[in-house]
């Protein structure tokens, strides 16, 4: 008896060690717990039913693909810790995280133990300007989005502009960036403060910046900040055009605001699979909606999921899983990969490719609208 | 010192020195950051512990260390293992400037306003304070340490490195623990109106024990800024304290041995239940509320004894004799 | 014969309640004076003005002729003015060795780095303060009790092992607040055997005291107060005899 | 002029919720001596349940607005109650003979638990209220103020004046307000230390709970970490009026809430939560147990 469960219990060890040969394992890195927990989980939706979807078509060359994912609780020092233990459970590359300054902290540990990292959710200019080789990512920059924001900015003719941000580094950064382009412009920027992220009375906030008299205001921050102060702006009674940047593509704003105050409200972003028109796209909408029982929210696990697409399709085309390959594949090779946020090319550097950013407009129904 | 004492830490070494040989790099990294936390536990137990001083600002001392050593490795150049002590000793000046007006205040005051200082100086810092700190992205590129001549950089070597700075600082804080200035922190914190009344100048001890654990707390910031090589204000929340603080209690507040157990055991604990992925936090606060209510003394609340028998000498001169 | 200890027109209101008005006398090097009067009469307050750790609202403290009134308490104890507690204050959780070097710290100087670096001379320095912590505890009744928890002395040890603190400051100057306090007849015997061999040791002693016996057996000079003021002075011979304190103190302490 | 008028009533509205939820930190403190850490999360149950109870029951429909939200409010209240009697048993009355700061630890504990708890439960994305109150506004000293704002700050008041009342004028008050002055004479006093903690357990929460409710209700978005940044406001606010002392918690919140409405609006918005503490830190230089805290020289 004893002697039997030795065998089977030696034969199952066996078997799931040649399994484990036999599966290529990718890494996804995000916030599942703290203040992002929502970003994160939602980026573990995303890449598992694609890894869900993969391996019902087979895999990756013969081999199924096995997603190891670690919380790396959306802080600098937790990130370091998960970024070291992937390096330990034999992954090819590694999707993921959000928040710059937590993907920062990963980024030497993946360099220096040859494992590719295509972040989602770090904006920072700096990341890919420090000549890292296996550092790739999917999320445009804060200086591109910088760019359109300033353009849109000055489309609006609006003479007095206020700038908001949250003193969160991607927020900073993205006001810094459009108020250089402004003011390098000689646009009158009348306003530039920051406001305290997870509060809920911004009315202190609002009723100065009324007092500055804009007529746009663009808030750099993230979607429940942006929620609150479409509501309470509504309330004071006032009307001034409010434009933020890609952290606001989440359909929580609207919920948060109420349709009404947010009607009209402008952002940019990605693209949105649903407004893709291909096929990929569309079935993947459909695909999301039948698992989780509603749309993909956040366009960060979007993102994500963009990730571990073009890091399966370099190891099918390189057919390796070595870093070099793989890396030589997504810098070289991959051209006009249709990607759920529009279509995905690297540079050398690891930035994506073209004018990503679209114009989106809440419409009266609540829903957002890409603009020509 | 204890002889059991002894043993466990002379166990812990040999364990710590021979760590890399049976460890893999998550490991090894899972230990270096119970390193840092053992010092920073370390450096608030001398204030929390030894003085009975309520500090959650622990944090603020962390943050200025560690943007001290930034500042000068990015900006001119130092390198990292020579900014060390200058780092400790800003924070110590820093911490003796800021505790000056309010360390008189009565337990829970001095609670809230330590917070406060640790939410001003993160708030400083986020917002670029003299134009030094790089603001919410905070300081980046800083240069690995060099021990030497030769350059720390992986997992294994930062053990040896912040782990041999744990052993000089449990050596000398039980030396301190068993001086007159450990003594007179002690009895600060038993009873500061005796104390006060014994003729000890309570005020500058309370002083002193901020400064000296300032200046603990600020090495260790610039050993954890050469290790990520990028600092921000968010690595020095709020919550960072918080932790610091459930670590020396957890542990046996007061007791170098307890305190280091405390902070292994926070920074392990969470890393043990990575598998439960969304639910890990969950049950590590129910763990810490059972270990609590089991061992409300703390984990290992014991205190070498300052005297044995072999201490007190015999056949003395009376004081009568004495002129 | 000079004054030690003077006050001066000593006055101390809280809030709008005065709790000591106007109180002035000497104390003379060499002798034990005793501080009495009926509950509430601001003798407690008087020792904590003395000793720093309440400030005077008006009036003057001076010990051998330095103003007191601005020091805090441990300056005070340095310049040579020990105390005690009337509810025992003792670092419970400590020894009773640890107890009285606490006593000892304003007469030893090794600071931070003496501690880190463990030189000879704080080693010197160390040994030397063992050694009269326990001289002392030999000298107010505790020899072999070093190592005791303070808490787990009985009542009468505790308030010997508070002297014992309080002397291994060197004091010039002792201050006991109800020094009897809880002690039973042979206790209080030896605490006024303890008070001459104080006082033979050149210490000036104040004390306040409810035990009358004691007072008038332990006493050179007796000071008396009431509603926070000084009503009598003088040997214990003539307090006695004084009326005013048979009726306002005498009167209702020996009636009971 | 104007702006320092809206801002006053920014800062009062915010203030309020503050107050409220200090209440619970003092009342806890008074009689054990102990921050509770995990109230925060007490008061975002309050919102959570709030919501749950909202939509699901839909009150408001069957008995109109007023009564519906009213019957609502006891339920959240007594619910969040008794997750704070349970609390106090299972966490802090083990602890109550040792230290004080074992409690804390406890406390915290506590509160990881309870956040991730409701995490798990409804998932780590915003929750939003259904809009049920009204969006008119009123013109005040000829200045629009949203009439719900003006609710919140009188329903904030109304309960604290009941509280005060109530510790004031019944047996319970009495016992309460005896018991944090001297626990160990209260017992000798003959009075039940064990069922004040009780009560203070099933009011303290219950104030925090409704303040979850009113602060979902009219800012419509409800996260699991809120009580983290409300709780350390609030509990800011304990301290700024004198920890223990309830008039003083009230003060401390309205206090804090102004502070940081002016300091936002006249000095930096980014910097506002340092000018609080700043100002906290000069009050206390001044006043060492708070704006309305005993000053007691300590008795020797």
């Amino acid at each position: 008896m004893n002697k039997k469960m030795a065998v089977v219990l030696a034969l199952g060890l066996v078997g799931a060690t040649a399994r484990a040969q036999e599966t290529i394992k990718i890494g996804l890195m995000a916030p599942l717990t703290g203040a992002w927990a929502s970003e994160g989980q939602e980026m573990k939706r995303n890449v598992d039913l694609l890894a869900e979807q993969l391996n019902a078509k087979g895999g990756l060359l013969g081999k199924k693909v096995e997603v190891v994912t670690e919380d790396d609780g959306g802080d600098p020092r937790t990130a370091s810790l998960a970024a070291q233990r992937l390096t330990t459970k034999g992954v090819v590359a590694v999707i993921g995280t959000y928040g710059s300054a937590v993907t920062e902290a990963s980024q030497t540990i993946f360099d220096e133990a040859g494992i590719i990292q295509v972040a989602n959710g770090s904006t920072a200019v700096r990341l890919t300007e420090k000549g890292l080789k296996n550092f790739l990512r999917t999320c445009p920059r804060d200086d591109e989005q910088g760019r359109v924001g300033a353009a849109v900015v000055e489309k609006s003719k609006a003479k007095k502009i206020a700038i908001l941000h949250d003193n969160s580094a991607y927020s900073k950064g993205l006001a810094d960036e459009i108020n250089g382009i402004l003011k390098g412009k000689n646009a009158n920027v009348v306003f530039f403060d920051a406001l305290t992220p997870k509060e809920q009375d911004y009315s202190a906030i609002l009723t100065k910046l009324k007092a500055a008299g804009p007529e746009v205001v663009f808030f750099t921050g993230y979607y429940p900040e942006a929620g609150l102060l479409l509501k309470q702006k509504k309330q004071m009674g006032w009307n001034v055009p409010f434009i933020g940047g890609d952290a606001i593509n989440n359909p929580d704003l609207v919920k948060i605001a109420g349709k009404e105050a947010a009607e009209g409200f402008q952002f940019l972003s990605p693209p949105v699979p649903k407004d893709l028109d291909t096929a990929e796209a569309k079935a993947y909408v459909v695909a999301y909606q039948k698992k989780f029982n509603e749309a993909p929210s956040s366009i960060y696990g979007v993102l994500a999921g963009d990730g571990f697409r073009v890091v399966a399709k370099a190891i099918e085309g390189a057919k390796s899983t070595k870093a070099e390959a793989v890396r030589a594949y997504l810098t070289g090779s991959l051209k006009a990969f249709p990607g759920f946020t529009g279509k995905i090319e690297f540079n050398a550097k690891g930035d994506r490719v073209g004018e990503l950013y679209r114009v989106y407009k809440v419409a009266r129904d609540g829903s957002f609208v890409m603009q020509p | 010192m204890n002889r059991r004492l002894l043993v466990g830490y002379l166990v812990a070494a040999v364990a710590l020195i021979l760590a890399p040989r049976f460890l893999d790099a998550y490991q090894v990294d899972v230990l270096n950051s119970v390193g840092l936390y053992v010092l920073l536990a370390l450096s608030l137990n001398l204030i929390l512990g030894d003085a009975g001083l309520f500090n959650m600002g622990q944090a603020a001392f962390y943050a200025v260390g560690a943007y001290t050593a930034a500042i000068l490795n990015t900006r001119l150049g130092v390198p990292m293992l020579w900014a060390m002590p200058v780092s400790g000793l800003l924070a110590a000046i820093f911490a003796v400037i800021v505790a000056r007006p309010v360390v008189h205040l009565r337990g829970d005051y001095l609670l809230v306003v330590t917070i406060g200082l640790g939410e001003i100086v993160r708030i400083a810092l986020v917002n670029d304070v003299f134009g030094v700190t790089g603001g919410a992205n905070g300081i980046f590129g800083i240069a690995r340490p060099f021990l030497f001549g030769h350059k720390i950089r992986t997992p294994d070597e930062f053990l040896y490195l912040i782990w041999g700075f744990v052993a000089v600082t449990v050596f000398l804080f039980h030396r301190l623990e068993e001086s007159r200035f450990g003594r007179a922190l002690t009895f600060l914190r038993e009873d500061a109106v005796a104390a006060e009344g014994s003729g000890i100048d309570t005020t500058r001890y309370r002083l002193m024990a901020f400064a000296l654990g300032a200046a603990w707390a600020g090495m260790t910031g610039s050993i954890y800024a050469a290790k990520m090589t990028i600092i921000s204000p968010e690595s020095f929340s709020f919550w960072e304290s918080v932790v610091v603080f459930l670590m020396v209690i957890l542990g046996g507040s007061g007791s170098i041995p307890g305190v280091m157990v405390g902070a292994a055991i926070v920074v392990i604990m969470p890393e043990i239940f990575r598998d439960l992925a969304t639910a890990r936090m969950l049950v590590f606060g129910l763990v810490m509320m059972v270990m609590m209510v089991v061992r409300p003394q703390g984990l290992l609340p014991w205190r070498a004894p300052r005297f044995r028998a072999g201490d007190v000498p015999r056949d003395l001169p009376r004081p009568e004799a004495a002129p | 014969m000079s004054a030690l200890l003077e006050l001066r027109g000593v006055t101390k209101i809280f809030g709008g309640l005065v709790a000591v008005e106007d109180v002035g006398f000497d104390v003379v090097a060499g002798q034990v004076m005793g501080l009495i009067g009926p509950n509430g009469a601001g003798k407690t307050t008087t020792f904590n003005l003395i000793t720093g750790n309440y400030r005077v609202s008006r009036g003057t403290i001076a010990f051998e002729g330095r103003p007191l009134t601005s020091l805090r308490t441990n300056r005070i104890v340095r310049l040579g003015v020990a105390r005690t507690f009337q509810n025992i204050r003792l670092f419970q959780q400590l020894t009773a060795l640890e107890n009285v070097l606490a006593g000892r710290h304003c007469r030893t100087s090794a600071g931070l780095l003496g501690a880190l670096l463990r030189t000879p001379g704080q080693r010197r320095e160390e040994r030397a303060a063992v050694a009269r912590a326990i001289a002392e505890l030999d000298f107010v009744g505790l020899p072999g009790r070093a190592l005791d928890l303070a808490k787990n002395l009985a009542y009468g040890d505790q308030r010997r092992l508070e002297i014992a603190r309080a002397l291994a400051s060197e004091p010039k100057l002792l201050v006991l607040d109800e020094p009897a306090g809880g002690m039973n007849e042979q206790e209080t015997d030896q605490l006024v055997g303890l008070i001459g061999r104080i006082k033979a040791r050149g210490i000036t002693v104040l004390l306040i005291e409810h035990d009358m016996t004691l007072v008038m057996r332990a006493c050179d000079q007796i000071v008396v107060l009431e509603y926070g003021k000084k009503i009598a002075e003088g040997p214990p011979a003539a307090i006695q005899r004084d009326r005013r304190v048979i009726e306002a103190y005498l009167g209702t302490e020996e009636a009971t | 002029m104007e702006q320092f008028a809206q801002q006053l009533i920014n800062g009062l509205a915010v203030g309020s919720i503050y107050a409220l939820i200090a209440l619970g930190y003092t009342m806890v403190y008074g009689v054990l001596r102990l921050i509770n850490f995990a109230h925060g999360d007490l008061f975002t149950y309050g919102a959570y349940l709030g919501m749950t109870l909202l939509t699901s029951l839909a009150l408001q429909d069957r008995f109109g607005l007023a009564v519906g939200l009213a019957v609502l409010a006891l339920m959240v209240m007594g619910l969040v109650a008794l997750i704070g009697v349970i609390l106090e048993r299972a966490a802090y009355r083990p602890l109550q003979s040792s230290p004080r700061l074992s409690a804390v630890v406890s406390a915290l504990g506590g509160s990881i638990f309870l956040q991730n708890a409701l995490m798990l439960i409804y998932g780590a994305r915003y929750q939003v209220y259904p809009d049920v109150l009204p969006q008119a506004t009123v013109s005040l000293f000829g200045l629009p103020v949203p009439v719900m704002r003006i609710a919140v700050v009188v329903v904030s008041l109304a309960m604290m004046a009941v509280l005060y009342l109530f510790v004031q004028k019944t047996r319970t008050g009495t016992a309460i307000r005896a018991a944090a002055i001297d626990q160990g004479a209260a017992r000798l006093m003959g009075i039940d230390v064990n069922r004040v903690i009780q009560v203070v357990f099933v009011i303290g929460p219950a104030l925090g709970g409704a303040a979850g409710l009113l602060v979902g209700l009219y800012y419509g978005q409800i996260s699991f970490t809120m009580g983290w940044t409300y709780g350390m406001k609030a509990f800011t606010a304990a301290i700024l009026g004198g920890i223990g002392n309830i008039p003083g918690a009230m003060v401390g919140g309205l206090v804090l809430g102004v502070v940081e409405a002016l300091g936002a609006g006249y000095i930096s918005i980014a910097w506002k939560d340092a000018i609080a503490f700043v100002v906290l830190i000069l009050i206390l230089i001044v006043r060492p147990s708070g704006l309305l805290g005993e000053r007691v020289a300590e008795k020797v």
